[in-house]
């Protein structure tokens, strides 16, 4: 696993704070420093959700990441504010099933996954999160499959695991897209 | 030492206080705090603690007020406007001698202002937001972590001196989450009140909690005898972090999340070659002003950073006190200042650029 | 003959005016999503209308007029 | 010889300070007597207003709390909520319970906190010299309404034992006045039952007392009797608004 | 071709920011409909709340005031007291009106201030995420009554038409709801009634709106409108609770 | 010129804020300013003016905030505890940029204190107790003349800069009688409000008065802009009334009442043969640094003497900037400090006796 | 037979007593003024006193005990 | 007329405040700066009432009178409390009916009058102020008597001026005491 500076962001309601807090427990658990910071208040419905998550060897100093490593964009506004604060080389993961455009940059790498769609063939367009955590992963090796496998299963209540094993599958699905 | 959980800045406040004995809570919802509440109606029903919803924040820090005079350990939460509301009752707990624990996660102001964070209640925080000669122990964490190690302090404080104590926190530490330790090891004293309001049993004189003096000599009085105080607080409880200061030129001062930001451009100076330290003042009130007078022996300037138009930079030339320049740093209305900005300050300052 | 108008870009897909058309002509666009990500109500039998403007009264967001 | 009449032990042996003939000095005898009655001396804590009464707190013999001014519900509230097996009441004006303590009253009560309040109803602002409150009557000549209480400008009078009455939470709420001894007599009885309820557990209890302000409202305390029967009584009729078990 | 229904013209012609289906929506809507039908909205302001509405600022043609939470009678009494002639309103959550600002609610009511109050009764603190209101229901899940509101502990709901119907200020006072098309209609006769009080210098109205929030009731906004029927319209009866000329 | 009446500085700031055109007054009674709301309830029916009480302080500050947002001259008054209920409408009124006039007649405190004079308000009403970012602007004066015609300037830079004044006085002040002169020079100018909610008549977009912004970088936009105002009062508009400094060598500094006490202690000094001095800031907001920085040439010390435990003095200790000692003499409570006291603690300055 | 003792260090002279007193042998001292400037109350023909408790009951200083 | 600091006290209802007002109304018709502060609050009901009248020909410094040059003093505690502060060959006046005792300094110079029982003479004790003020004229030579007289008549309202004779004759009876 590798320090990085990410930015996860979409429509409020797309588990962006929740994917968010999967890589960050993640990294806990595998002991590293880490931060995850959301956006919050009203604008959360409806509007834009986004959340930075600082991935450290060191303690975490600024919490707010000005110029992410790697970009997780699920949507078209998301895309638009953030792209360009992506640094030189870093890397952008785009839900192409709902961002009807492509990154301009040329600097970073992209990734793009359809997310959203993959997540309806598997029943639910809400797993589009876990599509997308899967894609980040297999693109930037920021963690080992298992350590987000573990860190879903923590992280939701005993009482629904089933939905643990759903949001793995997707994640994998995202992985292997 | 136990597990690390990662855990929201106001959650971890809330379950601090649990485990410092608090077990009264009264607040009233306010955006980026709720938290604290919604944790605390979920915990407190459990533990036989009370969680109440007050009709608002000036009926929620007087519920405070009569709790602490009936000897619990009471906590209530908001932040700016709502802190506004609060000034009344606060003044009257200080002048009433009450112990509680007064949270405030900064949003921009003022008015309404926006929900995003801030730190432009210091004024409000440190100097009186109410009426009156008095203060607040005011606490400044600027991590998960020391959120929880700070609600846990300030309960004892607030016992130990019978003072409200504020814990300044701003919407991102309130919101965002970190790995957080609760250990067994700093929980609290347990205080005796025998000043409580509890029933006298008819044992002993009536007890009273009270601000009203009609002799201004008696009023002149208590207000002296509480000054005792309040300098032995400022004897014994100041609080402060450090660093890279000893050979400092430059030195940058912050609170709270402005703080960490500091720490980023700090690492960025001392990489390029800008002898820069950090003074953190963790108590607010106590103002560390010793450890600015020392660092102004060999420092060349002094930079405030605030997510304000500058409040703390006050406290700080008062401290430095012309023995060197003291510039201001700072973004407000909910913008963060950023570690770049900051280093452009610095090496502006360092070239003689910055006006003061 | 009334001549109902969902402006779509409007529309939060909340199918309040679907629950109280009494001609059932309302339905949720499945193959479309407008630019604030919500998928828009429309009506495919517009002949079937009855103007009686339920739609119209109960629509949050003011997306239908109506003509006639 | 035996004891007709001799001053409640609940009541401190100190001079009030009330102005001559004012009734607030009945209201905190009764209260005292009602204490000594019920055995609860020891186990009650009091609220003290803002207001004349706002030295309440050096006049009974049980713990006492000052409450800055119309939060006296509220501050009862934290104390309840602490020591729930105690008795906790308020005493208040109608400037501090009715104009700026509004909120805090209206709650406490929809909560059905479970505390005593009584309410001196004086239709005036008492300790600041005589201004118009929300309970002064139409008409009312006080400093703030020096041409008479202008409904249409400055509003109707709230009869607070009937406003609170719509709400669930009260287990009792009566309208007493302290004007003659027959009702002083009578304003006794509902402090009492008042407390009783608390001390049942049954939820918020009130009672509004009617009262004079001979200082401020220009009259002799005699005088001041006689208007409140005449003027207050008819718009502020007596009764018990609220009595559930 | 004719209009069968258009869009009001007193309403910005902007989208508005509420959660899909929620009802602030259509009371908005219905509004700017009888400010359009009175032909007041350059004779209006507006006072919004500090709740989900208060971007209400954004959508009116009128002129527009944003108050503090809570605040808003009072705001709009100053207004009023400095343009007599003008329609005054305020537009206001339970939060808003119910909890924080319920003395300024129950004193501009008492003082019959010339002004009219839309109120929505939604049970729940929209804005901040779904908290407990003093109008929420018994036994209801709330972020801050997160096992059911303990009437016991939490107190009882409060019905502030009832309440506000004990004062001899309001001139007007009703309680609505959006739950369907034809109770849709309805609020809209009360809204435009209550307007009419006021340029008719009645005094005081205020029309109850009873009302969702999808959002924090967890309920698609379908559900949400049976809810409020199933469970609010019982506790919360509809109806004229004061019509004085 | 007219004649001299005697009058109580309460009333005559009533009376004077009717002479500056305020038709509109809000309040809550508390003593020591009754008697400005019971001469409005006299005098505002017989203008076509507006007396209300409100039932709170909050309620009163938040009419004046409908008023002024509607175009009136507007004023409210009140006393130390009431002023901290105000604290969160000020800072809206502050937020939304709407002119009106505060008045504070200083009471003891913390909490219901007492009701006698003091001046422990001055961080409240000067560091803001309010959240938030934003100045008031606060005039002091001393004597009920100055109570005239600071109320009528009141009024005037209200509207001039769009901005909340606030008038600060205490106890002795509003309840002393001086004989005073109201003249019809200094009335008022008349400023064009088209910000001003009173309806469109469909002639132009809706007014909106507001405090809030959802976007932090909006709300900082709002912030400096007010900011760019604030420089411009510093610049143009402090006040400040100085005697013997020529060649001060003890310069004693003190406001409103206390300057008067201060006055007779220095007249008895300079016979003494001590070279005292006075400044006497009349805006306690702006500050008049200015003045103490050229004074502090020539000064050995300074004396901030208040009818608190110390406030203004930090300010004085920020315009001196180490050049000088600055010294503090404050009774409080209600206790007014004497001449002797004041005569007493200048000897041990000079004398070397006296810790800073 | 009733003893009335009325404690004039306490007596504000409000006269309320006397307003209720169905014998009517409570007067205002017009020789004695206390320590606080009032004229206090007192009864000169306590045989006719019948312990009714009137006067006891409306006094608003406790300043009137009875005994028997 | 001179210069005097002067503490007039008794009880509240005495007419204390009105007492000084006239002397400080009085003093500013002849030219004199002064000022006139009362005490105030509820202690003003019941408990003891005082102000403080500074006359003089400069500038009024500081309105509170820490030493008074004449205590005009309406009840014991009153006397009790300024007695002391009374500076050396000051004057006190004293209402001899309602102070039973005498004053013990013996370095000021003493007016005991019969105030409150005149005034009783004269068909109500409320004039006691006004027989207080007469003495005190003639005591001290502050005023010339016109200068009073012309005071009462103009700060009592026009519909009231039965009043002003009546007061006028008491502080006459107080001057001839
Ligand atoms: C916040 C605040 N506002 C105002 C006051 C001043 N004040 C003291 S008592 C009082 C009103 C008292 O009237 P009421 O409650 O009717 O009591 P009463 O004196 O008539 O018994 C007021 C306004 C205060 N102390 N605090
Ligand atoms: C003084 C103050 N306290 C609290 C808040 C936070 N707050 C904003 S909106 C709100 C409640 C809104 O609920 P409601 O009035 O019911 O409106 P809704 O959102 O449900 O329409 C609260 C508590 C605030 N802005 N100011
Ligand atoms: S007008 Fe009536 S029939 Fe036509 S679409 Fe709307 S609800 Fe259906
Ligand atoms: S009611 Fe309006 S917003 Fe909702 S689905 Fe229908 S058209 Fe769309
Ligand atoms: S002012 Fe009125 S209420 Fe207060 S003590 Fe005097 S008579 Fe009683
Ligand atoms: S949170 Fe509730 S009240 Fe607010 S906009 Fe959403 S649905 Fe409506
Ligand atoms: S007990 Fe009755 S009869 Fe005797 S003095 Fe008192 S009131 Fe009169
Ligand atoms: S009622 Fe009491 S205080 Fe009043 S005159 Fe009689 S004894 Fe004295
Ligand atoms: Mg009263
Ligand atoms: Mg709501």
């Amino acid at each position: 696993m590798k320090s990085e500076n990410i930015i996860i962001a979409g429509f409020g309601g797309q588990g962006i704070l929740f994917a968010g807090k999967l890589l960050a427990y993640a990294a806990m658990v595998a002991g590293k420093e880490i931060s995850w910071l959301p956006s919050y208040g009203p604008e959360m419905r409806g509007g834009t959700a986004n959340c930075h998550v600082v991935i450290s060897e060191e303690p975490v100093g600024s919490p707010i990441i000005v110029n992410p490593d790697v970009l997780i964009s699920m949507n078209r506004p998301s895309l638009d504010k953030f792209e360009n604060s992506v640094i030189e080389g870093g890397t952008i993961v785009v839900d192409k099933s709902l961002i009807d455009r492509k990154v301009t940059r040329t600097d970073v790498r992209v990734k793009y996954v359809e997310a959203t769609k993959i997540a309806m063939e598997l029943g639910n367009a809400a797993l589009a999160n876990m599509v997308m955590v899967g894609a980040f992963l297999k693109e930037t090796g920021a963690f080992i499959l298992d350590e987000i496998k573990d860190a879903i299963v923590k992280n939701i209540p005993k009482t629904k695991q089933a939905l643990a094993e759903i949001d793995i599958k997707a994640m994998v699905a995202g992985y292997n897209a | 030492m136990s597990e690390k959980v990662l855990m929201k800045g106001n959650e971890a406040i809330a379950e601090a206080a649990i485990l410092a004995g608090c077990r009264y809570f009264f607040g009233y919802p306010i955006t980026p705090q709720t938290e604290i509440a919604a944790y605390m109606a979920k915990k407190m029903p459990k533990i036989g603690g009370t969680f109440l919803q007050a009709e608002s924040e000036v009926s929620a820090i007087n519920m405070v007020y009569g709790a602490a005079g009936a000897g619990a350990r009471v906590m209530t939460s908001s932040s700016s406007p709502g802190m506004s509301l609060k000034g009344e009752g606060i003044s009257y707990i200080a002048g009433a001698d009450l112990p509680c624990v007064i949270v405030n996660i900064v949003r921009g102001g003022p008015g309404l202002g926006g929900i995003q964070p801030a730190q432009s209640d210091y004024f409000q925080a440190t100097k009186g937001g109410g009426h009156g000669d008095y203060h607040l122990l005011v606490l400044a964490p600027n991590s998960v972590q020391e959120m929880v190690s700070l609600t846990i302090d300030a309960f004892d404080l607030a016992d130990k001196y019978r003072i409200p104590v504020m814990l300044l926190g701003d919407g991102t530490l309130g919101q965002m989450m970190e790995p957080v330790e609760f250990s067994n090891d700093n929980i609290s004293h347990v205080y005796e009140k025998p000043w409580a309001t509890v029933g006298t049993q008819k044992k002993r004189k009536h007890n009273i909690i009270n601000t009203l003096y009609m002799s201004p000599e008696e009023l002149e009085y208590t207000i002296i005898e509480r000054q005792k105080k309040y300098n032995s607080i400022v004897q014994n409880e100041i609080r402060c972090e450090t660093s890279y200061l000893e050979d400092a030129e430059y030195v940058l001062s912050a609170y709270g999340t402005s703080s960490r930001i500091v720490e980023t451009a700090v690492h960025q100076l001392r990489k390029e070659g800008y002898k820069a330290g950090i003074i953190r003042p963790i108590t607010l009130w106590p103002f560390p002003s010793h450890i600015y007078k020392k660092a102004a022996e060999h420092a060349k300037a002094f930079l405030s950073v605030e997510m304000s138009m500058g409040q703390m930079v006050e406290d700080i030339m008062l401290a430095v006190n012309g023995k060197a320049p003291v510039h201001f740093f700072g973004r407000t209305g909910g913008v963060i200042p950023t570690p770049a900005e900051i280093v452009s300050k610095v090496k502006d300052i360092a070239g003689g650029n910055a006006s003061e | 003959m009334p001549k109902v108008n969902f402006d779509s870009e409007r529309c939060k897909g909340c199918e309040l005016c679907i629950s109280v058309c009494p001609k059932k002509i309302i339905k949720i666009a499945d193959d479309k999503i407008n630019s604030k990500g919500y998928r828009p109500a429309e009506v495919l039998e517009q002949d079937k209308c009855i103007g009686c403007r339920f739609c119209a009264t109960i629509c949050p967001d003011v997306v239908i007029t109506i003509e006639k | 010889m035996s004891k007709l009449y001799e001053r409640p032990k609940s009541l401190c042996d100190v001079p009030m300070h009330y102005c001559p003939g004012c009734t607030h000095g009945i209201a905190h005898r009764l209260i005292a007597e009602v204490m000594d009655e019920l055995g609860i001396e020891g186990e009650t804590v009091g609220v003290a207003p803002v207001g004349c009464a706002v030295f309440a707190y050096d006049y009974f013999e049980c713990d006492m709390q000052e409450a800055a001014h119309g939060r006296a519900p509220a501050v009862a509230t934290g104390i309840k909520r602490v020591i729930p097996d105690r008795i906790v009441f308020t005493y208040q004006g109608d400037g501090d319970l009715a104009a700026i303590g509004t909120a805090e009253t209206v709650h406490a009560a929809a909560r059905g906190e479970n505390i005593t309040v009584i309410f001196i109803n004086n239709a005036i602002y008492g300790m600041t010299g005589g201004q118009m409150a929300p309970t002064s009557l139409p008409g009312q000549f006080t400093q703030t309404s020096p041409y008479g209480r202008d409904v249409k400008k400055q509003g109707y009078p709230v009869r607070i034992s009937e406003m609170l009455s719509t709400l669930d939470g009260p287990s009792y709420i009566e309208r007493v006045s302290l004007d003659s001894v027959p009702n002083i007599n009578n304003a006794k009885k509902a402090i009492k039952k008042a407390f009783q309820k608390q001390i049942d557990k049954k939820g918020f209890s009130l009672v509004e007392v009617l009262s004079t302000c001979p200082t401020n409202w220009g009259l002799s305390p005699v005088e001041s009797m006689k208007w409140l029967k005449d003027n207050m009584i008819p718009y502020y009729p007596l009764g018990v608004f609220k009595d559930v078990d």
